[in-house]
């Protein structure tokens, strides 16, 4: 019998992964802060580190980042995200301690202050 | 330190080539092992002529020459020291064989010889032991006379040699070697008990055997259809081992003595010219056995990998 | 019982590592090839090939350099037909050099090493093992087999081309190989009886 | 400082120990077991319990002793008292105790760093794999993208890893062995000599050929992999791009044998393409059009069934006529036939078809096979390559159209097809850690789940003016680039206004002076840096140039949490079990000797940015949250190790459990081996981006009075001849190309004198091969010693070796020997150094992915009467 590629991958959920549940906007609309550690060539962007941002109620990482943009230039934000809006391979982004990808993700759901920690691991490589 | 260098550079250069030249016996150190072997070949040699003709100047050259070859044979080995061991398998080594009959020969050439010094010995000419001397020296020599030639024929890595006429002509050689012995003997005054027309005529006689033998064994190679035993003649004859070849085996070997005896039979020949003969026949014989040993080639380790299937060819 | 080996050209890539595997077990001085790899074209351009020969002491049955050996150095250890040396015997005359056809007979010349500031520990502690001015060559890791391992270079051959076993047994491993894929040993008309055998490429 | 564990069990009276840990005399890391007796290591055997070599080594790791007891290694650090660098220059070196050397640079480096971090540059060797993770992560900290691997990619991989990274998810490509029938290789050795995991494949190669795996071979040389072949396919240096093109053009026009499921719903050959060369997109999501032959209609590919997606024809999208991209491919293909590619490549037409034929025949299109009880696509074919195809101007168009004979058969990860290496792992049971799978990036297109470096192949990054050295972020494909060495380094940095130049080098074990270009231009590039810091083995050719040398420790006196990078990079693809093996010490370091990891730590602490490199290592290794490296806090090189093992395998599997057991193992399922039916990703036959990017490109270079060569960027490849083939000159009639050789690493082994040994009683290793009836025609005699000539000027000189195992016009070179300075005596004068006859500059680099052309049209003269 013939395989339909496209059937088999219907098929299988072998790589749908640990599902993580969407984190949820915290119900109380209680201010956050956000205190974040720019690392490496990104450190010099911020006038200090950490750099503390205040939010009127819980915010997604996408809006950290464009806060962070307003306050350190468009020069950072073009280090770390994309012309498509998306963040860069290689600039890595982590909530608490966990690695954040997705712009969406909610920040300060469960610490506040919430730390974010971001850092550009170096793009040239050959070999 | 300098030396083992090179010979490493050189070996590893061996071992690439396809034909590897066989080195260890004649070159370095190695010249020592041609030597022995040669010296011990005449005194063998020597020793049963002298019997039959009687000389015992002769015969003590004989000895002093025996002697002197096992020394050299020492001088090669990698650890002289342990030489004794080398008479422990007789039943199979030539080599030990050889050992034994040099051995043999010293010893009993010894006890033969030493009661006929002026200063004589605890037992006379005549007595047993002088006897038993005359039979180990006579054993001794016949084994060193057919020995040398199965080393030889027992090395398969050297396909040159390994030949079946080796033996024959290296008894050839002995022969010839006594012949020259002799014939020195008698120009430095020497009692010998042949006329010198005979120990020409002898020479002749011997020379013509070793030549024809060569030859044969040349024709062997050539046609035996082992491509190394074929580099081996041309190393002889357009190789490295060319110049010994033709100067001392030919020229010195052949040539000159061969000369000498035509004007020894054809009329008188001057003692100096006798000892010329003697020993330029000598020098050649050295130059032969030298020449070919150095003329050898190892047996190519790559055969044909048969049954090989053929690369495919575009069809 | 006779310990022998079966070398399949078809898997060997001529990577060196039997030749440098043998050299790191034993400590080989400089120019001693317990172990080699020989490379050989065969054929003309376009229709050619390149073909690799791993060689190393045969252990014939029927071993000319034992025969040659007039000290007894050169053995055949009857309980397994492993050919050896004996170093504390070896005069080192070289005439089993010169009767092996297989030209895998060394002579340990000098005190050598491969560094000219000299010996590192390594070959302090391996190479100075081996006595000089005698004869060396391979003995099969014979102290390795008796210890129930496999021969440096079969072990580690990458390719997993060399077998090693009894020869005497004709359901081993080798029996059986050299019996369906027509394994051959090298110059088989020197009459020297070897025990390794190759298959074809 | 170099806490050595095991070395302390030294105190023990009779010390007889055999430590797992991992081989670095090349990059497939094979797993070792080192038995130390007394303190001395006497043997190296492979590890069996490891996959990484399966117990058995080549020849190089069995010679590492010879490499680690190396009397020539460097034991002090040493400062340079001559300020003049040059060729031929003595640093006229006095040593220097660690502090006041360390001070040193860790000065230059705070004062770089407050002023422009991008100044330094950094460099490593591509031998150790394990290297990539300091130093990466150092640059990171530090805050430089100068990031470089010494000609590693501009030789073996800008192209390859490119091509295998958009087309397989990974960093390079093998025959799956257990399963393929037949497999075309096009200038690699894969399983046969040196290349990716090179021991670990020479058994499952083994095992295929004696299975009866066909093994189609083209190469100009008959060696290695050629040798075992069942067919050697000889043909011009630099043509293989213009075989497979001819062979595709079989496969689709003549036999019409294609995996039609596999290309609508694995490739975007379904993908509509407008006139301008673009995808036609849907109005509103934007996403690519198919046409939905059930539906009748143009649909955004994500809506239809993959099986009604139309692959030929000509339809109507968005109001303009449009195909789909597998038909663009398939009129594009019809000029490549085998006649002309007879013309380029010397291969016969009929051969050509003949392949082309037995290769799609034997692709079982259509056919499935169950595999641990999950039934997979069967597809026991495959087409690889790597540094000989690919090591050209046209790099790209090589390996893209060889990689297209993979993807038309649908023989792409899958059981017995082309296989990336190990691009989708599942983790560890446990911890379901390191987890990698390749995902569906922008437009569908596959976005790999694993990269040797953080540049991805795909999506391809926006062009800008470049802030990069090698101008990467400019040619945005380039990887590893020439610029950072080359001739017109300052002209292209002028051309576009680089704010700023490279000060300081800190170089790690590589030996740029060789493994790049000729050494003039390199060596002009390295007297330019104010200050330089080598840390080596040895005192190479490089090193020389340096202001400090600090002595580095061996592969057996160091510690990496994982033997390479990434952790699957070195294991053999295919069935079979995951492994995890890392490296630790066997003996303590000799004299000063220091780990470059420590040391690259207490400069940063020195320099004051610890709390960056900390940040930069939770980065770089993904640390889990409980064991990430806090704030300022000075770890170890074997505290971080341990904190990444635990966070992999569980705290209670850190750095001693590995010490003792050496690696950790788990089975391989075959949704994780032939992950591709299990993934929803399209990978690109027609490169609709390459027609926007060159645009992007064209709009910064062109300006800047370089225009964009056009004909580099197409969206389908094309056959592209290298400046070698253009060379008419007369007398210049031999293409001079180099191959590894399975005796070498790089320029490093030829130190090793059981390595020089083998490689002196080799025919090939040192010498300069030429085919036997054309050297005859020229007069040349095996082991005449001759000069190589180019038309420049550019000369090597070397002995010949006359064989029939060459292509009539090429000339073969094993790379890249032929050291000259004194620091590595045992290799001096050996070998031939191939690389000086390579010209470094944009002219000779390939405008897409900026890969050198090595090869070289060159003349071959006698060199005093050739004795």
């Amino acid at each position: 019998m013939e395989v339909r590629w496209d059937a088999v991958v219907d098929k299988s959920g072998f790589w749908a992964g640990p599902s993580r549940a969407e984190a949820t906007a915290p119900a109380a609309l209680a201010p956050v802060s956000v205190e974040l550690w720019l690392f490496g060539t990104l450190a010099g962007a911020a006038p200090e580190r950490p750099l503390t941002l205040r939010f009127g109620g819980p915010v997604r990482m996408g809006d950290v980042l464009a806060a962070l943009g307003r306050r350190c230039g468009s020069e950072f934000l073009d280090k770390v995200i994309s012309p498509g809006g998306s963040l860069l391979k290689h600039c890595r982004v982590f909530v608490n301690g966990e690695p954040a990808e997705d712009p969406a993700a909610w920040v300060g759901a469960e610490a506040s202050p919430a730390r974010i920690e971001m850092i550009l691991l170096t793009a040239a490589e050959g070999g | 330190m300098e030396r083992t260098r090179a010979k490493y550079e050189r070996l590893i250069q061996d071992l690439k080539s396809e034909l590897r030249p066989q080195r260890e016996w004649g070159e370095g150190r190695g010249i020592f092992l041609v030597i022995g072997h040669f010296v011990v070949g005449v005194a063998a040699g020597t020793w049963l002529l002298s019997l039959f003709f009687d000389s015992r100047a002769a015969m003590a050259s004989a000895f002093v020459l025996g002697a002197l070859g096992g020394v050299s044979h020492l001088a090669y080995l990698g650890r002289p020291e342990r030489a004794l061991r080398m008479a422990m398998r007789v039943r199979t080594s030539w080599i030990a064989r050889g050992f034994w009959g040099l051995s043999l020969f010293l010893a009993g050439s010894f006890l033969y010889l030493a009661p006929l010094l002026p200063s004589g010995a605890p037992w006379s000419g005549e007595s047993a032991i002088a006897g038993a001397g005359y039979a180990l020296a006579l054993l001794g020599s016949l084994v060193l006379v057919v020995y040398m030639g199965f080393v030889y024929t027992a090395s398969k890595a050297i396909p040159f040699w390994n030949s079946p006429l080796h033996p024959a002509l290296y008894i050839a050689y002995a022969l010839r070697g006594g012949t020259a012995v002799l014939l020195v003997g008698v120009a430095l005054g020497a009692k010998v008990d042949a006329g010198v027309a005979e120990l020409l005529l002898l020479w002749s006689g011997v020379t013509a055997i070793v030549a024809a033998l060569f030859l044969l064994e040349i024709h062997g190679a050539m046609t035996g259809g082992n491509p190394a035993a074929r580099r081996s003649v041309r190393e002889l004859f357009a190789g490295r081992a060319a110049l010994f070849f033709y100067c001392g085996t030919l020229a010195l070997g052949l040539l000159v003595p061969a000369m000498l005896v035509w004007t020894g039979l054809t009329g008188p020949l001057s003692l100096g010219a006798m000892a010329a003969l003697g020993l330029a026949s000598v020098t050649g014989d050295f130059f032969m056995k030298y020449s070919t040993i150095r003329a050898g080639v190892h047996l190519p380790v790559w055969t044909r990998l048969a049954p090989l299937r053929h690369p495919v060819r575009a069809p | 019982m006779r310990w022998g080996m079966v070398i399949d050209l078809k898997r060997c890539i001529g990577c060196y590592g039997c030749q440098l595997s043998c050299k790191a077990e034993h400590g080989t001085p400089p120019g001693v090839f317990f172990a080699r790899v020989l490379k050989q074209e065969e054929g003309q351009y376009p229709s050619v090939r390149q073909l690799f020969l791993p060689v190393l002491c045969n252990h014939c049955e029927e071993a000319p350099c034992v025969d040659a050996c007039p000290t007894g150095a050169s053995f055949r250890w009857e309980e397994d037909g492993i050919v050896d040396i004996d170093p504390d015997k070896c005069v080192g005359c070289r005439a089993c050099m010169m009767a092996c056809p297989y030209g895998n007979r060394y002579f340990n010349d000098n005190p050598q090493h491969y560094f000219e500031q000299g010996a590192t520990p390594y070959e302090t502690a391996r190479t100075a093992r081996h006595q000089t001015e005698v004869m060396m060559k391979c003995n099969f890791c014979r102290d390795r087999v008796r210890s129930g391992r496999q021969p440096a270079c079969v072990a580690n051959c990458p390719t997993v081309a060399r077998t090693f076993g009894d020869l005497d047994d004709p359901t081993s491993e080798v029996s059986c190989l050299i019996k369906e894929r027509g394994g051959f040993p090298l110059h088989p008309e020197a009459g020297t009886r070897p025990s390794v055998f190759y298959l074809p490429a | 400082m170099n806490d050595t564990t095991s070395a302390r069990n030294l105190a023990q009276a009779r010390d007889d120990a055999w430590i797992p840990s991992s081989c670095a005399l090349c990059y497939g890391s094979c797993s070792i077991l080192a038995h130390r007796v007394d303190g001395v290591v006497v043997k190296i055997e492979g590890n069996p319990e490891s996959v990484v070599g399966k117990g058995r080594l080549c020849g190089k790791g069995v010679s590492g002793i010879m490499t680690h007891y190396d009397p020539n290694r460097l034991t002090r650090p040493l400062r340079r008292t001559n300020p003049k660098k040059g060729l031929d220059e003595d640093p006229r070196w006095k040593e220097v105790g660690w502090d006041e050397a360390l001070d040193e640079i860790a000065e230059r480096l705070r004062r770089i760093r407050a002023d422009d971090p991008r100044k330094l540059v950094m460099q490593r060797t591509t031998t150790v794999t394990a290297s990539r993770t300091p130093m990466q992560t150092f640059a990171a900290a530090f805050g430089t993208p100068n990031l470089s691997t010494a000609g590693g990619g501009l030789h073996c991989g800008n192209g390859a890893h490119l091509l295998s990274g958009m087309m397989h998810a990974s960093w390079s490509v093998v025959p799956d062995f257990a399963y393929c029938n037949y497999a075309i290789y096009f200038g690699a050795s894969k399983g046969h000599g040196a290349g990716h995991a090179s021991a670990s494949l020479m058994a499952p190669a083994a095992d295929a050929r004696a299975r009866g795996m066909k093994m189609v071979v083209v190469d100009p040389m008959c060696n290695f992999a050629a040798a075992k072949a069942t067919e050697w396919v000889p043909l011009r240096v630099g043509t293989d791009g213009a075989l497979a093109l001819a062979l595709c053009n079989v496969i689709v026009n003549e036999l019409g044998m294609i995996d039609a499921a596999f290309l609508q719903a694995k490739t975007n050959a379904p993908y509509l393409i407008g006139p301008d060369r673009r995808y036609a997109r849907d109005a509103v999501t934007q996403k690519p059009l198919v046409w939905d032959g059930a539906a009748g209609a143009a649909r955004p590919y994500t809506d239809a069934i993959a099986a009604d997606m139309a692959l030929e024809g000509e339809f109507e999208a968005n109001g303009v006529r449009c195909q789909p991209a597998f038909q663009k491919l398939k009129d594009h293909l019809t000029k490549f036939t085998p006649e002309w590619g007879e013309g380029v490549t010397t291969v016969p037409a009929k051969n050509i078809r003949r392949i082309a034929t037995e290769f799609a025949r034997e692709a079982r299109i259509g056919s499935t096979i169950v595999v641990d009880g999950v039934t997979l696509p069967y597809r026991p074919v495959a087409a690889i390559a790597f540094r000989g195809a690919q090591g050209h101007m046209n790099s790209v168009y090589n390996f893209y159209a060889i990689d297209l004979l993979n993807e038309l058969v649908g023989a792409s990860d899958v059981v017995g097809s082309c296989l990336g290496f190990n691009p989708a792992c599942n983790g560890y049971p446990e911890t379901g850690r390191p987890r990698y799978v390749p995902t569906a990036g922008p437009d569908g297109l596959m976005v790999v789940g694993m990269w040797m470096g953080y540049h991805f192949p795909y999506p391809i990054g926006e062009p800008r003016m470049p802030r990069n050295l090698g101008l990467q972020d400019l040619f945005v494909m380039g990887m590893t680039s020439p610029f950072l060495d080359s001739d017109d380094q300052e002209e292209m940095w002028e051309k576009f206004q680089l704010g700023y130049r490279p000060e300081m080098m800190l170089n790690f074990g590589s030996n740029l002076l060789m493994s790049i270009a000729n050494r003039e231009a390199v060596a002009r590039s390295l007297a330019k840096y104010a200050f330089m810091v080598s840390i080596d083995l040895y005192e190479t050719e490089t090193t020389r140039f340096a202001d400090i040398v600090l002595p580095d420790c061996s592969y057996l006196q160091t510690v990496d949490s994982r033997s390479n990078f990434p952790f699957i990079f070195s294991g053999p693809p295919g069935m079979g079990e995951w492994c995890w093996p890392i490296r630790q010490p066997v003996v303590p370091p000799e004299g000063e000797q220091r780990r470059f990891q420590d040391v690259l730590l207490e400069l940063a602490d020195r320099a004051g940015f610890r709390a960056d490199l900390n940040a930069a290592y939770n980065a770089s290794m993904k640390l889990a949250p409980q064991h990430r490296l806090q704030g300022e806090r000075r770890y170890s090189y074997e505290e971080i190790c341990d904190a990444e093992l635990k966070s992999n395998f569980g705290p209670e599997r850190g750095l001693d459990w590995f010490k003792k057991h050496g690696l950790m193992k788990w089975p391989k399922q075959p949704q994780e081996v032939y992950w591709r039916p299990f993934v929803d990703v399209r990978v690109p036959i027609y490169w609709e981006f390459m027609v926007s990017l060159a645009d992007r490109i064209d709009a910064i270079t062109a300006p800047r009075g370089l225009p964009l060569p056009r004909e580099y960027y197409q969206p389908l490849p094309d056959f592209l001849p290298c400046h070698s083939h253009a060379c008419k000159a007369p007398g210049f009639d031999f293409t001079a190309f180099y191959y590894r050789d399975s005796l070498h690493t790089n320029s490093f082994t030829m130190e090793n004198p059981w390595l020089d040994e083998a490689a002196r009683l080799d025919p090939f290793s040192y010498a300069i091969a030429v085919n036997a009836d054309t050297g005859a025609k020229k007069g040349l005699r095996d082991g005449a010693m001759v000069w190589v000539e180019t038309e420049t000027g550019r000369k090597v000189k070397g002995r010949v070796h006359l064989t029939q195992t060459l292509h009539p016009e090429g000339l073969g070179i094993a790379a890249c020997a032929g050291h000259w300075g004194d620091g590595m005596p045992v290799a001096k004068g050996k070998g031939v150094f191939f690389n000086e006859l390579l010209e470094l500059d944009w002219k000779h680099a390939s405008p897409v992915n900026l890969n050198l052309d090595l090869c070289a049209r060159v003349k071959v003269t006698l060199a005093e009467g050739g004795r």
